[in-house]
């Protein structure tokens, strides 16, 4: 149960300090951390514009959207804890259910018929395509490593293992930053400030969403940048420590991930756009690497 | 005396291959008859039913010496122009053909080597029905394939003569009686084919193709 | 036996002379009495000889019941033939129709190899008759050749059977008979025994469609009338497979009976290639029927030469055959009407003008290229499975790729016609339902090989292999 | 189980000769209820062995097992629905087609369905290898039902020699064993195996079985047959008669007794290519039937790698893998004929109603066509393995199955099954990509020819598919059910033990997805009941989709199925080889002619395996027609060669 709520504690302050930083790194002084948690609030009260091309499918995607993430949210642990459901292949659910949830969101951009948003979807599913494999292949290492396949029971297991399991931990703490900055659509894949539809891809998708929908959609991403952060939490925080250091650590972590998302923003520009198949590859070649390592830890290789 | 008449027989088998004229064709297969009417009274006077005597004399002397030839000419004379006529195969290479015939059914002959019929007879017999294929694949007209059918039913009445000897005579009879009445059906057509196309020129008888 | 050859010659004789086709229709229904009564004796007296010249074995009872099977609707469709087209020469069609079918019967009984040969003799001289019937230059042409090619056959014929007298003529009993040869033939010369088969293997090959002389028998059927071509591509075909079959026992117990089969076979994997050739190519509707028939003979000359439980497929797939082919041949004269036209190319949606005719060419077509409800299925999958049993892969290897051109070629041209556009209008000409209703009935028998147990053909069957 | 009752039942549609059209369809569906209802009876109450005569020949022995109880269900249902279908579907071609061609297509269709219950039950080789042989003829008479298009003609006859050329190889298979045990049939496999080297006979039988299924090298069939197929025919195709192949597969597979390796291996790589290639030619396609033709390659892929992976498990000795594995493999044949029906009869009901499948001409469709729209959105999902729908469970039980045994194995194992797992999520990756397309270019979105005359389709097309929704919806949200119900069948696998420890925490997974799926609903309603009174109050407007202040926005700008699939065809040249023909206009012609463009794709392994090599092998044979050359001579020449060429042979002893 802790584990939910600390996700839903990131989230309200993560889009604040992002764009907090990327406002300091610029030298200006930038908004409230809590402004983003006003605008959703505002946007859930205002009324809401429907192109005459759309169907009930975009009236219902962003719905099934947020609540998809609320039901990922259930299998996630904290720190060694008990996630509030465990299965084994429980991690397989938690990224078809992500799948599921931008299935839907990319048929609802091709059902208002603009050729901006179709843009948006085709490069949307291409992306995510890449991605799923890198996520698998850490997931299998981590299973290899601690014989178990549900999330509970690996982090339970993970960092005790060994302690060669900081080392691993790091590296695939690296790689669920890299993941979620092409989840999330951050930038190397894809810059939520531009305003040039052409070049984007998850912001075009919900130019169309107005009001309640396009409140949801970015509680959904918010939401979304504290899963990931919890996702690194566990892999970073030892189970054995007490419970205050622990929460202490988790915020550490997270405000730490929002900075350098931050950073990052601010001194990297975007990827051409051919060049993001290939980055994307790179992505799972860490993963890859991660096993080799893994292999040569658990002695299997030579 | 037999082997003079089998030469002689040979020597109409390598002339008739490489004949022209039809003329030349209609001489050497009345002679071919008249050499086997020879042969067959020589071989059957030894034995003694007198029935099969007569009926093979009648036979060979009546139907191949005889009937058959004055058939063929009036097919010939129906064909007004055609003298001479061409050959699918040049005749220097039919004749090559024949002779090689030739040594194939010496060497078949003396393989089968059972003594109980006279070798001699064998090998004609199979120079005969050989020469008789060839005469059909080498030439494109009617007329040369009937003569090249007629070799081809002397050489297996010369085969008969020497293995028949001992079969019943009955059977005999239904065995001849079957290839001259082939032989009517076909001088029948022939000249049929003569009148449709007023010339018995077989080249156009090949619509039939695939 | 003999009461059947005068009452038949008797017959054929009427027909000639009493030139009224109502004539022609009685005399050809007592000719038709005479041979079912035929048939019931030879079933009665199974394994009996008559006229010391014929016996009713196995074999000849099969092949006479196929007789009676395909010549009742054969008579049918020819008098339906005569009188709606040609009136021309009515008693000689039907007189040297049933001239054919008595030479048949001799051949499907004699036990005796020159009697046998006299009787083939006979059937190429009265079903040139036949051929010759339209009078047309192509008529003349294919009698011509046919008769030509086959006599030149029967001689050869006549120089092996001839060949094989010479083991005979020491022994001195009844020449040349099945059983006496068979004696004998185990102490002959083998090189005389290999000649003799060699040439008579080649002689009957007209009769029997395989490799060496099939040329004239596919003209032959092409210009016959389509009842005629039908007698012709299944009981004459049997006559020939009669002839093989009888020359193969006999040299079964000899060392040369491997050679034999060896020899048989490769006549035949030659004449399913050359088949799968021509099907691919020709366009004229009873000329691929007829290069179907070389297929099948083809298949039916490696199932002999394989031996062993193959000679019974053997003798299934020329029952099916038999059924299918006449079937098929007696509705080619419907789709001739319709279409005024034996080119495939130019029929097209037959389903729509004729349906149930047109039924009747999608069973066959599927009959014919041995798909389960027929009983070549059954016969062609006996045939593989002894053919691999004895590890014959090469063989197996391009007989399947063979097959499967043949099938190609085959479904693609008989379908087309049933569902491509036509190019020529339709005369809608409508054949009596009585005389599709007997195809119906033929293509049910050829599906009923296929399920029938063992019942009395089978062990017809079993006695034929001996 | 009677099998003359059935034989015969197969013969009662032949009346419908006789009868008017409307009459035939009501003679074809009371029969295939008559067969579906009996052989469920029977198969129910005699789940034991039995040996009844059938064929002249061959003794049919009936055996019915778990394996073949679960098709006879799986078969009775898609055949029914898809008949149900099909009245609705077939109205428009009541005129156009005349009643025999009707009658035959009635009568086909219970024959396909007959001759299917027969193929499950048969064991014995001849009856197996007739019954086989039926199957594809009913097949292809119901493919060849439009045949005057002459495209439909060509494909239905390639469909009939490929299957043959499947039906060789599995007598080659069968015989091959008669020779070494004397059975003739399945029951003689499992000897031979015991004693001798298993792998030929094993490759004989994939590649018959596979030919039928569509494993990569050997599906050319697949893709041309069922858009020429009417929509219920390539439904019942695609939905059951393909998974023939796979049952085939299956009953080898159980007489396995050793080499699991090299089984497992083979199974995984040619099923590995099979998914992905699969799926990735999908994406190319702009036939809407061929996209769900190439969709059922993909899933026929996922279920070859459930099964290479369970005998990989066996060799390994690890349990888990192979029972998780093989009960993957089972389910995901159950759930691909409940969705891949419903998808076939979507695409149908899309043709009735709009006459073209092409997608670049459709769009804009859940606007008229409300309730097609929407189950072929929920069936996309399904068959794209999306969480609370069926086919995400078969897919999960492959990924614990592998996950789970990947502790403490070899550095070949390990390899082996992350790699599987990667491209497993690549292919379910790629599955959304294509079904996105589908579904957002086909329904979605603005309609790129105008749909007013569009409407939607009558109430018997719907009804099967609700029922096949039904199913999916029972599977997806209570798998444990539908576990234990496939658990007998994978207990006929080899040496695989369905103890209860080993199946608890399975029962655990499927119980608590079961939870956590309802937790998913509540989710959704809760947030659905606050979204609408938040907005009760508030004002929502309707205007055109913002176009980036453009004013004349038409729907050709829309996204077509073509430029959606162009980045991926941009980074998997070398699978998928996309054809562009146009003439470019040169610089030099001022007044330009009218030119075109137009993009297809035509399918690599086709043209490798199936296009160029038959082409060779008919030019060779018709080069090869020289013998009728019309000349007497020539004939009577042959007769001579032959004879001499005789001789020769023996003289040398060749013969």
């Amino acid at each position: 149960m802790t584990g939910y709520l600390l996700i839903i504690l990131a989230a309200f302050f993560f889009p604040g300090i992002i764009a907090r930083t990327k406002s300091i790194a610029s030298g200006r002084k930038g908004p409230r951390i809590i402004q983003p948690v006003r605008d959703i609030v505002k946007l859930l009260r205002k009324g809401s514009v429907y192109s005459t091309t759309t169907s009930s499918i975009f009236r219902i995607a962003p719905t099934v959207g947020l609540a998809c993430v609320l039901t990922a949210m259930l299998v996630i642990p904290f720190a060694g804890g008990n996630a509030l459901i465990s299965f084994n292949g429980d991690f397989v659910f938690f990224a078809y259910l992500l799948a599921l949830g931008r299935f839907l969101m990319i048929i609802a951009a091709l059902d208002t018929g603009s050729s901006f948003e179709g843009m948006g979807a085709n490069r949307e599913t291409l992306y995510a395509l890449l991605v799923e494999p890198a996520l698998f292949v850490m997931m299998g290492v981590m299973a290899m490593m601690t014989g178990c396949t549900s999330f509970t029971e690996i982090f339970k297991a993970f960092n005790t293992v060994g302690d060669y399991s900081l080392l691993l931990g790091a590296l695939f703490a690296c790689l669920v930053i890299l993941i979620a900055m092409v989840e999330n659509s951050r930038l190397p894949v894809d810059d939520p400030k531009t305003h040039l539809e052409l070049t984007m891809v998850h912001e075009v998708m919900i130019l169309d969403n107005s009001g309640f929908d396009l409140g949801l959609i970015h509680l959904t991403s918010s939401l979304k940048f504290g899963v990931f952060s919890m996702l690194m939490a566990n892999m970073l925080i030892p189970p054995s420590w007490k419970i205050g250091y622990q929460f202490l650590y988790f915020g550490v972590i997270a405000v730490g991930f929002a900075v350098v998302v931050g950073l990052l923003e601010s001194f990297r520009a975007r990827n051409k756009m051919g060049k993001n198949p290939q980055y994307l590859l790179t992505l799972i070649a860490i993963g890859l690497l991660g096993l080799i390592v893994a292999l040569i830890l658990m002695q299997k290789i030579a | 005396m037999n082997l003079a008449i089998i030469v002689l027989f040979g020597v109409t088998l390598m002339y008739i291959s490489i004949a022209e004229r039809f003329a030349t064709y209609l001489k050497l297969v009345a002679l071919q008859g008249v050499l086997l009417f020879f042969l067959a009274f020589s071989e059957l006077s030894g034995a003694n039913d007198l029935a099969s005597l007569i009926f093979v004399v009648a036979e060979t002397l009546i139907f191949k010496a005889i009937a058959v030839p004055v058939l063929l000419r009036n097919i010939v004379k129906k064909m007004k122009v055609a003298k001479v006529h061409a050959k699918a195969v040049p005749a220097f290479y039919s004749l090559l053909l024949v002779l090689v015939a030739m040594g194939v059914s010496v060497v078949l002959g003396d393989m089968l080597k059972i003594g109980n019929i006279e070798k001699i007879f064998m090998i004609t017999a199979l120079f005969a029905v050989f020469t008789g294929l060839i005469l059909v694949i080498t030439h494109k007209k009617i007329f040369p394939h009937l003569v090249g059918f007629l070799v081809l039913e002397n050489g297996v009445f010369m085969f008969s003569l020497a293995v028949g000897s001992e079969m019943p005579f009955l059977v005999n009879v239904g065995i001849l009686l079957d290839l001259f009445a082939s032989v009517l059906i076909l001088g029948v057509f022939a000249s049929r084919i003569g009148k449709r196309l007023n010339d018995p020129d077989v080249e156009d008888l090949s619509s039939l193709k695939d | 036996m003999l009461y059947f050859f005068i009452i038949s010659v008797v017959l054929v004789g009427l027909m000639l002379s009493i030139r009224k086709p109502l004539a022609c229709k009685v005399l050809s229904g007592l000719f038709i009495t005479n041979l079912i009564a035929l048939l019931v004796r030879a079933y009665a007296s199974k394994g009996q000889t008559e006229l010391a010249y014929f016996t009713f074995d196995g074999t000849a009872i099969i092949m006479l019941s196929l007789m009676v099977a395909v010549a009742i609707p054969a008579y049918i469709h020819s008098f339906y033939y005569l009188t709606h087209e040609s009136d021309r020469g009515i008693p000689l069609y039907i007189a040297g129709l049933t001239g054919l079918l008595t030479s048949l019967v001799g051949v499907y009984l004699s036990n005796n190899l020159i009697v046998l040969w006299v009787f083939m003799e006979a059937t190429t001289l009265t079903v040139s008759v036949l051929i010759y019937h339209h009078r047309s230059t192509h008529a003349l042409e294919a009698t011509w050749k046919y008769i030509f090619v086959s006599s030149i056959g029967i001689a050869l014929a006549y120089m092996g059977i001839l060949f094989l007298g010479t083991i005979v003529s020491n022994s001195g009993d009844i020449p040349l008979s099945y059983k006496g040869l068979e004696v004998l033939a185990a102490s002959a010369n083998p090189a005389y025994l290999r000649i003799a088969f060699l040439f008579i293997l080649v002689g009957f090959s007209t009769k029997m469609e395989l490799f060496p002389m099939h040329t004239v028998g596919i003209d032959a059927n092409t210009i016959a009338p389509p009842p005629i071509s039908a007698v012709m591509s299944t009981l004459m075909v049997n006559g020939g497979f009669v002839a093989i079959y009888r020359l193969l026992n006999i040299l079964d117990g000899t060392i040369v009976g491997q050679w034999a089969s060896n020899v048989l076979i490769l006549s035949g994997i030659l004449s399913v290639i050359i088949a799968a050739t021509y099907l691919l190519k020709s366009n004229n509707l009873k000329r691929l029927l007829a290069y179907s028939t070389l297929e099948n003979m083809g298949l039916v000359a490696i199932a002999l030469g394989i031996g062993g439980v193959a000679r019974y497929a053997a003798f299934i797939h020329i029952i099916a055959h038999t059924f299918l082919k006449a079937a098929l041949f007696f509705q080619v004269r419907q789709v001739r009407n319709t279409f005024d036209t034996y080119e495939i190319s130019k029929m097209g949606g037959y389903i729509r003008h004729y349906s149930a005719g047109a039924l009747v060419l999608m069973l066959g077509t599927l009959g014919i290229v041995a798909f389960p409800p027929s009983g070549l299925f059954v016969s062609e999958l006996t045939i593989f499975k002894a053919m691999l049993a004895q590890e014959r892969w090469i063989l197996f290897t391009v007989l399947v790729l063979v097959l499967l051109c043949c099938v190609y070629a085959i479904v693609q041209k008989l379908l087309s016609i049933l569902y491509a556009k036509e190019t020529v209008k339709p005369t809608g000409f409508k054949l009596s339902m009585s005389l599709t209703a007997v195809q119906y009935l033929l293509i049910g028998l050829a599906f009923y090989v296929f399920f029938f147990k063992d019942g009395f053909v089978m062990n017809l069957i079993n006695e034929a292999i001996k | 189980m009677n099998i003359s009752f059935l034989i015969s039942a197969a013969f009662l549609p032949l009346l419908s000769f006789f009868l008017s059209k409307k009459r035939q369809f009501a003679v074809t569906l009371f029969t295939q209820l008559v067969v579906a209802f009996y052989t469920v009876v029977m198969a129910v109450g005699a789940l034991g062995f039995y040996s009844t005569e059938l064929f002249s020949n061959g003794s049919g022995s009936v055996a019915i097992d778990p394996l073949s109880f679960l098709f006879i269900a799986a078969i009775n249902l898609v055949c029914v629905l898809t008949t149900v279908y099909s009245k609705g579907y077939l109205a428009p071609y009541m005129e156009k087609k005349n009643r025999s061609e009707l009658a035959i297509h009635g009568a086909a269709l219970v024959w396909l369905q007959v001759s299917m219950i027969l193929v499950v039950t048969l064991r014995e080789g001849f009856a197996f290898l007739a019954v086989w042989e039926a199957m594809t003829l009913a097949s292809f008479v119901l493919v060849m039902f439009e045949a005057e298009k002459h495209e439909t003609f060509k494909v239905g006859i390639s469909y009939l020699i490929q299957m043959h050329v499947g039906f060789f190889l599995i007598l080659a298979g069968f015989v091959v064993a008669y020779v070494k045990t004397g059975i003739f049939g399945f029951d003689g496999l499992s000897s031979y195996f015991a004693t001798n080297n298993g792998i030929p006979v094993f490759l004989l039988f994939f590649l018959g079985f596979g030919l039928k299924a569509g494993f990569v090298p050997l599906h050319t069939w697949l893709p041309n047959a069922h858009p020429a197929a009417p929509s219920h025919v390539s439904g019942a195709m695609s939905g059951i008669m393909i998974k023939m192949g796979i049952y085939g597969l299956l009953r080898v597979l159980f007489a396995m007794h050793s080499q699991y390796l090299e089984v497992g291996m083979i199974l995984l790589a040619v099923s590995l290519l099979t998914g992905v290639w699969g799926v990735v030619s999908a994406i190319v396609q702009k036939d809407l039937k061929k996209v769900l033709a190439y969709s059922s390659i993909e899933n026929i892929g996922i279920i070859g790698i459930g099964l290479g992976l369970g005998f990989i498990g066996l060799h390994i000795q690890y349990p888990q893998l192979s029972l998780l594995a093989f009960a993957g493999a089972v389910l995901h044949i159950v759930n691909h004929s409940l969705f891949k029906p419903m998808l076939f009869m979507g695409a149908g009901s899309v043709y009735t109603a709009t006459h073209t499948r092409n997608m670049n001409d459709l769009g804009g469709l859940i606007k008229k066509m409300p309730h097609t729209s929407l189950l072929f959105i929920i069936g996309a999902m399904a068959i794209c393995a999306l969480p609370p729908f069926n086919g995400f469970i078969s897919e999960l039980l492959i990924y614990v199955g592998m996950f789970d045994s990947l502790v403490g194995q070899s550095l070949r194992e390990t390899i082996l099954l992350i790699t599987s797992s990667m491209i497993l999520a690549l292919i379910g990756g790629l599955a959304v990509f294509a079904f996105s397309k589908a579904v957002g270019i086909a329904f979605l979105g603005a309609p790129r020819k105008p749909i007013d005359h569009v409407k939607e389709v009558s109430k018997w097309m719907l009804v099967p598919q609700y029922v096949l929704l039904a199913g999916i919806l029972a599977i997806g949200l209570f798998p444990s059910i539908a576990v234990k119900l496939i658990l007998p069948v994978v207990a006929q696998f080899p040496q695989v033990n369905t103890s209860t420890e080993l199946l608890q925490p399975i029962l655990n997974t499927t119980s608590s997805i079961t939870w956590i799926s309802l937790a998913f609903v509540g989710f959704i309603a809760v947030i659905f009941f606050f979204r609408k009174k938040m907005q009760q109050d508030v004002a929502i407007a309707v205007g055109p989709t913002w176009g980036c202040g453009y004013s004349a926005v038409n729907a050709t700008q829309q996204y077509t199925s073509t430029s959606y699939a162009d980045s991926l065809i941009s980074i998997s040249k070398p699978l998928v080889k996309v054809t562009k023909d146009f003439e470019p206009l040169e610089k030099t012609d001022f007044f330009p002619h009218a030119t075109s463009f137009k993009t297809g794709s035509n399918d690599v392994f086709e043209e490798m395996v199936t296009v160029h090599p038959t082409n060779r092998l008919l030019k060779i044979i018709r080069k090869a027609a020289i013998l009728q050359t019309g000349h007497v001579q020539h004939y009577v020449l042959y007769a001579l060669l032959f004879i001499v060429a005789i001789l020769v042979l023996t003289y040398f002893k060749l013969i």
